[in-house]
C-alpha cells in the first residue's frame, strides 16, 4: 500500500542529536525512506578567525572545536607549531601530554557512553558514567585548573608541572575504574534489549567506512587495524606496546564494544606512562632537583628531559617562515588533523581542520535510510558525534 | 451506616432525596481525595527512588527532604498558561486530557481495599475495569492527532498500536486467574486467595509475568515507553501540552500506575488478604471491626512492592524498538499466554 | 531451543542488570548541593582574572600591554596609565569585560612581572552584562590574599 | 616501487614538494587530477583508498587544492597539490572515487568558492544559503547589510 510521506524535521533543537544538527527525514510510517543531514548551526568560523589571531591568541580557541576532548585539538595545533618552529618538547611535556590525552580519551567515551544510552532509553547509565567523568575531570582540573577548556599545552611543551599528589590520584583512578567499566558491561553487554536495538543496525562495510573516510572506533569496529598513535606515531607513544582493538561487524554493538576495550586500554596505557614518567611524580622530582641542582642538560632530575619547559615563546616574537605542515593526532573520535600554512608573520595564514565528526556525519543518512525511526537514534549516538567539531 | 447517614439529614431538617442521592457519591469522593494524594506521592517516590538508584538526592527543596515538592509542581502547573497551538483541533485539544484522565479515576472505585471495601462491587469488576482502563487510550489518540504536531501524531499512533497488541495478552492472563476463581468479581478474587499458598502467581506464574509486562506497556513505561521516548519523540503525544491539561496528562498516567499495580496484587498476590491467614487485628476481640485496616495495609504494601519493582525495572532497562515491540507481543506473549491459560485450565481440572 | 536459551540468557541479563543496579542504591549520593556545600578546588583553578599588588596597595602592572596582545578576545583588557615624577608608572585604568573573557590564562602566563593572576573566584553570575566589566577596584586583591594565592600556586610548582 | 617510477609510468608531469615535517607534496596538473587519483586509488601497489582531508588554500596569485589520502594497506599517506588560476578556479571533483569527498568539497566551495566540476550536489554547507561571498578568500570583506549587528 502506498501511504502519504511524512517529512519530519529533527533537530536542530532535539533531545537526542547532541547539539545542533538538523536531519530532514522522510517517514513512511516507522520506516525511513530518505534522510539528509543538514549542518552548519554551530559555525563558528574557526578557521576564519585564525587568520586575524596569533599562534598564542589563536590556541585557547582550539579547546573549543571539540569541547569534550579538548587536549587532542590543542595537541594537533601545538605539534603543528612546534613542527613549523623547530621547537623540541621536553620527554617529560610528552609524558604529561600523553597522559593527559589518554585521561581525556576516557573522559570523552564515559560521557559517550552514557548518552549513547540515554539515546536508547536507558537513565541511569548516565549517571554512573557522569560520576566516573567527574572523576577525571578533577584529575584534570587539579593539573590544569579548569574542567574542559583547558588551554594546558603550549608550544614546546605544556604550562605547568603537575601539582603534589596528582600523579598518585591519577593511579588510584586508573586502580578503580577497570571494576567501574565491569560494571557497565553487567548492566548492559548482555542485556536483550540493548542486543536488539544495537546488533545489525547501522552496518558500516569495511570498503563504505574507507570510502567515506570514517576514522577512529568507527572505523576500527569496522575491522580495518589504523590507529593514528601506532601508524603515524606521535608525541611518545612510540615508546608504547599497546592494543589496538578492533571488531568485524561494524554495527552499533562492535562500536560500543570498541570504545568499551579502547577505554581499558588507555587505562593500561596511562598505567605504563604512570611508572615510566622522566623524573617521576613531581613531590620526589624537586626533592631532587634541589640536591641535585648540577643543571646539566643530560642530567636525570634537573636536565632537559624531565625540565618542563617554562620559556614563554614571546607571541610578537614567534616568526614562522613560509611553509606548511599537517599534523594528524587520534582523538577520542578519530582522526583529527591539523593543517597550518605559515606566511612570515606571527599569524598562521590557514589553519584547516579536518575532524573525524565531520565525516561520521556524512555517513550518517547512508545507515539510517530504510531503517526505523527510533535506529536513527542508536546510529547517531553510536558514532559518537560532537556537533561543534563537525561545523567548526 | 446507610440509616446513620440518613440521620443526619433528618436532622438538619434537609429532604431525604438528598441523602439517598448523595449516599452512593461518598465512596468516590473518598477514593478521588485517596487517588490525588496517592498521585503526588508516587510522583515524589519515583523521582526519589530513582534518585537513590541513581546516586543522586532527588528533589530536597521544598519541605522536609522536599516532602512536598510534587505539591510545589502541581500548583505551578496549575498556574501555567493553558496554551493550544493555532492550527490544532481546539475541542479534542481540550477534551484529550479529561477522557484519558477519566477511566484512570473510575476504575479505583472497583478496586477491593479491604474485605467488601470497595466502592462498585460489580460481579465482572474484572471485566468493567479492563474494558474502562482501555478507554483511555482514546485520550492520547486525539490528544496526538489534535495537536498538529508530526512527533504527537507518531507517538499517538505508537500508544495505540501498543496498547492494543498488549490488550490481549493482558486480558488472557486475566482470564488465567478468572478460570482459577471462577468469579469476575475482584472482591471475590481477592477474598478466594486466602494465605500464601493459595496465591495465583504460583499456578499461573507466566500469567502474572506476562501481567506485568503488559502492565508495564499498557502504562507506557520503560521498556515501553515508546509513545512518549523522549530521545526519539521529544515528549510524544503531549508534546504541546502546558499547565494543567498536561498535569491531568501527568497525575492520569500515575494514577493509572497504582490501579494496574494494585489489580496485579488482587489478580495474582493475594489482594487484601494477609500473607498468614490470619489478621494481627482480628485476635484482639474489641477493634475486630476495624480490621478492614489491616486489610488495607497488606494490599497498600503489596502494592508498592510492585510499584517500586515498576520503578527499578525503569532504571535498568533501555527501550524496545517500535518493530520490535510489536513482535514480542504477537510473536511471544501472546502464544505464552494461550499456553498458560490451557496449563492453567488443565491445573484446575486435575488439581484445583 | 535456540529461542529458550535466548529467553534464559536474556533474563539472566537482567537480573544481573537489575542487581547491579540495586546495589548502587546503597552507595552514597555523589550530589554536591551548591550554594551550601561548595567542591573543593586547588590554587590552579582559573576563576576570574585578578591584580596583584604590593605591600603599599599599589598594582605591579607596568602597562606594558603584552596581556592585550595575547588576548584571544582582542580588547576586552583597557589600560591607561602615567608615569609620575619619579619615572615610575601609575596605573589610572585597568578594566577587564569578564563577559567576553574565556578564562584561557594566556595574559597570567605572558605578564613580566606578575602583576596578572587569576583568582580562585568563579561565582561571577551578575543582573547586568555592564557589571561585569571589572574595573581596577574590582580587580585588585589585597596584598595578603596575594601572597596567600601565590604560596599556594608555588606549593606545587 | 617509487612515486617516481609510478608518475613517469604513467607520463604524467609531477613536481615534488616537501612540508615542514619533510612529508612529499606532489604538485599535480589540475587536468590530470582524476587520472592520478584513479590510478593511485585502484594500482594494487599503492592502494590510496581513503581521502582524509581537501584542503583549499588561497595563496592571494593563485588557489590551491591540498588533498591527502591514506592507505589503510599499507599504511603511508600521500598529499597531492593542485593549482588552480585565481579567476576562475574549477577543479574536478573526486565525488566518483571517494564518497568522503562529497562533503568536503562542498565546505571548500562555502568558504572559498572553488567549484568542482561534475559534483552531486554544490552547495553551501556551513553558511546559510543566501550569504554573500567566500569568507576564507584572501580579498572577502564582509559587505552583507544583515550582518551589521555583528559589528559592535
Amino acid at each position: 500500500m502506498i501511504t502519504e510521506e511524512l517529512k519530519i524535521n529533527i533537530g536542530p533543537q532535539h533531545p537526542s542529536t547532541h547539539g545542533v544538527l538538523r536531519l530532514v527525514a522522510d517517514l513512511d510510517g516507522e520506516y525511513i525512506r530518505d534522510i539528509e543531514a543538514k549542518i552548519g548551526y554551530l559555525h563558528r568560523g574557526m578557521e576564519k578567525l585564525a587568520e586575524s589571531r596569533n599562534y598564542h591568541q589563536y590556541l585557547p580557541m582550539v579547546d573549543r572545536i571539540d569541547y569534550l576532548s579538548g587536549f587532542f585539538n590543542s595537541a594537533s595545533f601545538c605539534y603543528a607549531v612546534e613542527g613549523l618552529a623547530g621547537i623540541k618538547v621536553p620527554k617529560r611535556a610528552e609524558y604529561l601530554r600523553l597522559i593527559t590525552m589518554e585521561l581525556n580519551r576516557i573522559s570523552s567515551h564515559l560521557l559517550w557512553l552514557g548518552t549513547f544510552l540515554l539515546d536508547l532509553g536507558a537513565t541511569s547509565p548516565l549517571f554512573y558514567c557522569l560520576r566516573e567523568r567527574e572523576e577525571i575531570v578533577k584529575i584534570l582540573e587539579n593539573l590544569t585548573g579548569q574542567r574542559m577548556m583547558y588551554n594546558y599545552y603550549c608550544f614546546g611543551g605544556v604550562r605547568k608541572d603537575m601539582p603534589d599528589g596528582w600523579l598518585g590520584s591519577v593511579r588510584d583512578f586508573c586502580e578503580s575504574f577497570p571494576a567501574k567499566i565491569d560494571d557497565y558491561e553487567k548492566l548492559i553487554t548482555e542485556n536483550p534489549i540493548f542486543l536488539e536495538r544495537t546488533k545489525g543496525v547501522g552496518v558500516i562495510s569495511q570498503e563504505m567506512a574507507l570510502d567515506f573516510g570514517i576514522t577512529g572506533a568507527n572505523l576500527r569496529a569496522s575491522g580495518v587495524k589504523f590507529d593514528a598513535r601506532k601508524n603515524m606515531p606521535y608525541s611518545v607513544y612510540k615508546d608504547f606496546n599497546f592494543d589496538i582493538p578492533i571488531h568485524q561487524e561494524g554495527d552499533c554493538y562492535a562500536r560500543y564494544q570498541v570504545r568499551l576495550l579502547e577505554m581499558r586500554e588507555s587505562c593500561h596505557l596511562i598505567q605504563k606512562a604512570i611508572t615510566r614518567i622522566p623524573g617521576g611524580a613531581s613531590e620526589k622530582l624537586k626533592v631532587k632537583r634541589t640536591n641535585c641542582g648540577c643543571n646539566k642538560p643530560e642530567c636525570a632530575f634537573c636536565g632537559d628531559e624531565t625540565k618542563v619547559f617554562f620559556k614563554k615563546t614571546n607571541p610578537l616574537v614567534l616568526k614562522i617562515p613560509t611553509s606548511e605542515i599537517t599534523t594528524f593526532v587520534e582523538s577520542s573520535r578519530g582522526l583529527s588533523t591539523c593543517y597550518v600554512r605559515a606566511n612570515g608573520t606571527n599569524m598562521p595564514d590557514r589553519v584547516k581542520w579536518r575532524t573525524p565528526s565531520f565525516s561520521a556525519t556524512q555517513i550518517l543518512p547512508e545507515l539510517c535510510k530504510g531503517g526505523l525511526y527510533a535506529d536513527i537514534m542508536a546510529i547517531l549516538g553510536s558514532l559518537d558525534i560532537v556537533l561543534p567539531e563537525v561545523d567548526r | 451506616m446507610y440509616d446513620f447517614y440518613l440521620k443526619i439529614f433528618k436532622y438538619l431538617s434537609l429532604p431525604k432525596l438528598i441523602g439517598v442521592i448523595t449516599w452512593p457519591v461518598i465512596p468516590f469522593a473518598a477514593i478521588a481525595a485517596l487517588m490525588i494524594v496517592l498521585v503526588l506521592f508516587l510522583v515524589l517516590l519515583e523521582r526519589k527512588f530513582l534518585a537513590l538508584l541513581t546516586i543522586r538526592k532527588g528533589p530536597n527543596r521544598v519541605g522536609p527532604n522536599g516532602l512536598f515538592q510534587t505539591v510545589a509542581d502541581a500548583i505551578k502547573l496549575l498556574f501555567k498558561e493553558d496554551i493550544i497551538p493555532a492550527n490544532a483541533n481546539k475541542i479534542l485539544f481540550t477534551i484529550a486530557p479529561v477522557v484519558f484522565f477519566f477511566p484512570a479515576m473510575v476504575v479505583y472505585g472497583l478496586i477491593p481495599f479491604a474485605h467488601n471495601w470497595v466502592a462498585i462491587n460489580a460481579s465482572c469488576g474484572l471485566l468493567l475495569m479492563l474494558a474502562i482502563s482501555a478507554i483511555s487510550i482514546l485520550g492520547l489518540l486525539s490528544a496526538g492527532w489534535a495537536s498538529n504536531n508530526k512527533y504527537s501524531m507518531l507517538g499517538a499512533m505508537r500508544a495505540v498500536s501498543q496498547a492494543i497488541s498488549y490488550e490481549l495478552p493482558l486480558v488472557l492472563s486475566a482470564l488465567s486467574v478468572v478460570v482459577l476463581s471462577g468469579t469476575m468479581n475482584l472482591n471475590k478474587i481477592a477474598f478466594g486467595q486466602g494465605n500464601i499458598f493459595g496465591w495465583y502467581i504460583f499456578p499461573s506464574f507466566f500469567g502474572f509475568v506476562i501481567f506485568l509486562i503488559c502492565t508495564l506497556a499498557e502504562l507506557n513505561r520503560v521498556p515501553f515507553d515508546l509513545p512518549e521516548a523522549e530521545s526519539e519523540l521529544v515528549s510524544g503525544y503531549n508534546t504541546e501540552y502546558s499547565g494543567m491539561k498536561f498535569a491531568l496528562f501527568f497525575l492520569a498516567e500515575y494514577a493509572a500506575l497504582f490501579v494496574y499495580s494494585a489489580l496485579i496484587v488482587t489478580l495474582f498476590l493475594g489482594g487484601y488478604s494477609s500473607p498468614f491467614g490470619g489478621y494481627i487485628l482480628g485476635l484482639i476481640p474489641y477493634i475486630k471491626k476495624v480490621v478492614f485496616l489491616e486489610q488495607a495495609f497488606w494490599l497498600m504494601s503489596k502494592t508498592f512492592a510492585i510499584i517500586l519493582l515498576i520503578m527499578w525495572i525503569r532504571a535498568t532497562l533501555p527501550r524496545l524498538r517500535a518493530d520490535q515491540l510489536m513482535s514480542f507481543s504477537w510473536k511471544f506473549l501472546l502464544p505464552l499466554s494461550f499456553l498458560n491459560l490451557l496449563f492453567v485450565a488443565l491445573f484446575k481440572y486435575f488439581i484445583g | 531451543m535456540e529461542l529458550i536459551k535466548k529467553i534464559i540468557s536474556g533474563i539472566i541479563a537482567i537480573k544481573n542488570g537489575m542487581e547491579m543496579i540495586a546495589k548502587h542504591a546503597f552507595r552514597p549520593a555523589i550530589t554536591i548541593q551548591y550554594p551550601e556545600v561548595k567542591d573543593q578546588f586547588n590554587a590552579r583553578l582559573r576563576g576570574h582574572i585578578a591584580l596583584t599588588s604590593n605591600e603599599d596597595g599599589t598594582s605591579k602592572c607596568i602597562d606594558c600591554k603584552s596581556c592585550v596582545r595575547v588576548c584571544p578576545c582582542g580588547d576586552l583588557i583597557k589600560i591607561e596609565s602615567h608615569k609620575d615624577a619619579e619615572g615610575n608608572v601609575k596605573i589610572d585604568k585597568f578594566s577587564i569585560d569578564l563577559g567576553r573573557c574565556i578564562v584561557c590564562g594566556n595574559c597570567v602566563d605572558i605578564c613580566p612581572k606578575s602583576a596578572l593572576i587569576m583568582s580562585n573566584n568563579y561565582e561571577l553570575a551578575k543582573y547586568d552584562k555592564e557589571d561585569l566589566v571589572f574595573d581596577l577596584e574590582d580587580l585588585k586583591l589585597s596584598y595578603e590574599e596575594t601572597q596567600h594565592l601565590l604560596k599556594e600556586l608555588e606549593k606545587d610548582l | 616501487m617509487s612515486f617516481e617510477e609510478f608518475f613517469n609510468r604513467h607520463e604524467l608531469n609531477i613536481i615534488q614538494e616537501k612540508d615542514a615535517s619533510d612529508n612529499d607534496i606532489w604538485l599535480v596538473n589540475q587536468n590530470d587530477l582524476l587520472k592520478v587519483c584513479e590510478l593511485l586509488k585502484t594500482d594494487r601497489l599503492f592502494n590510496y583508498e581513503m581521502l582524509l582531508a581537501l584542503i583549499g588554500l588561497d595563496c592571494v596569485s593563485h588557489f590551491e587544492v591540498l588533498y591527502s589520502f591514506y592507505s589503510v594497506k599499507n599504511h603511508k599517506k600521500l598529499f597531492l597539490k593542485t593549482v588552480l588560476q585565481k579567476e576562475n578556479p574549477v577543479v574536478e571533483s573526486l565525488c566518483g572515487l571517494y564518497s568522503s569527498a562529497n562533503w568536503h568539497e562542498r565546505e571548500c566551495f562555502d568558504l572559498l568558492g572553488i567549484e568542482f566540476l561534475n559534483h552531486p550536489k554544490l552547495e553551501r554547507i556551513l553558511l546559510p544559503k543566501d550569504w554573500i561571498g567566500h569568507p576564507l578568500r584572501k580579498d572577502y570583506k564582509e559587505e552583507d547589510e544583515r550582518l551589521s549587528w555583528n559589528r559592535r
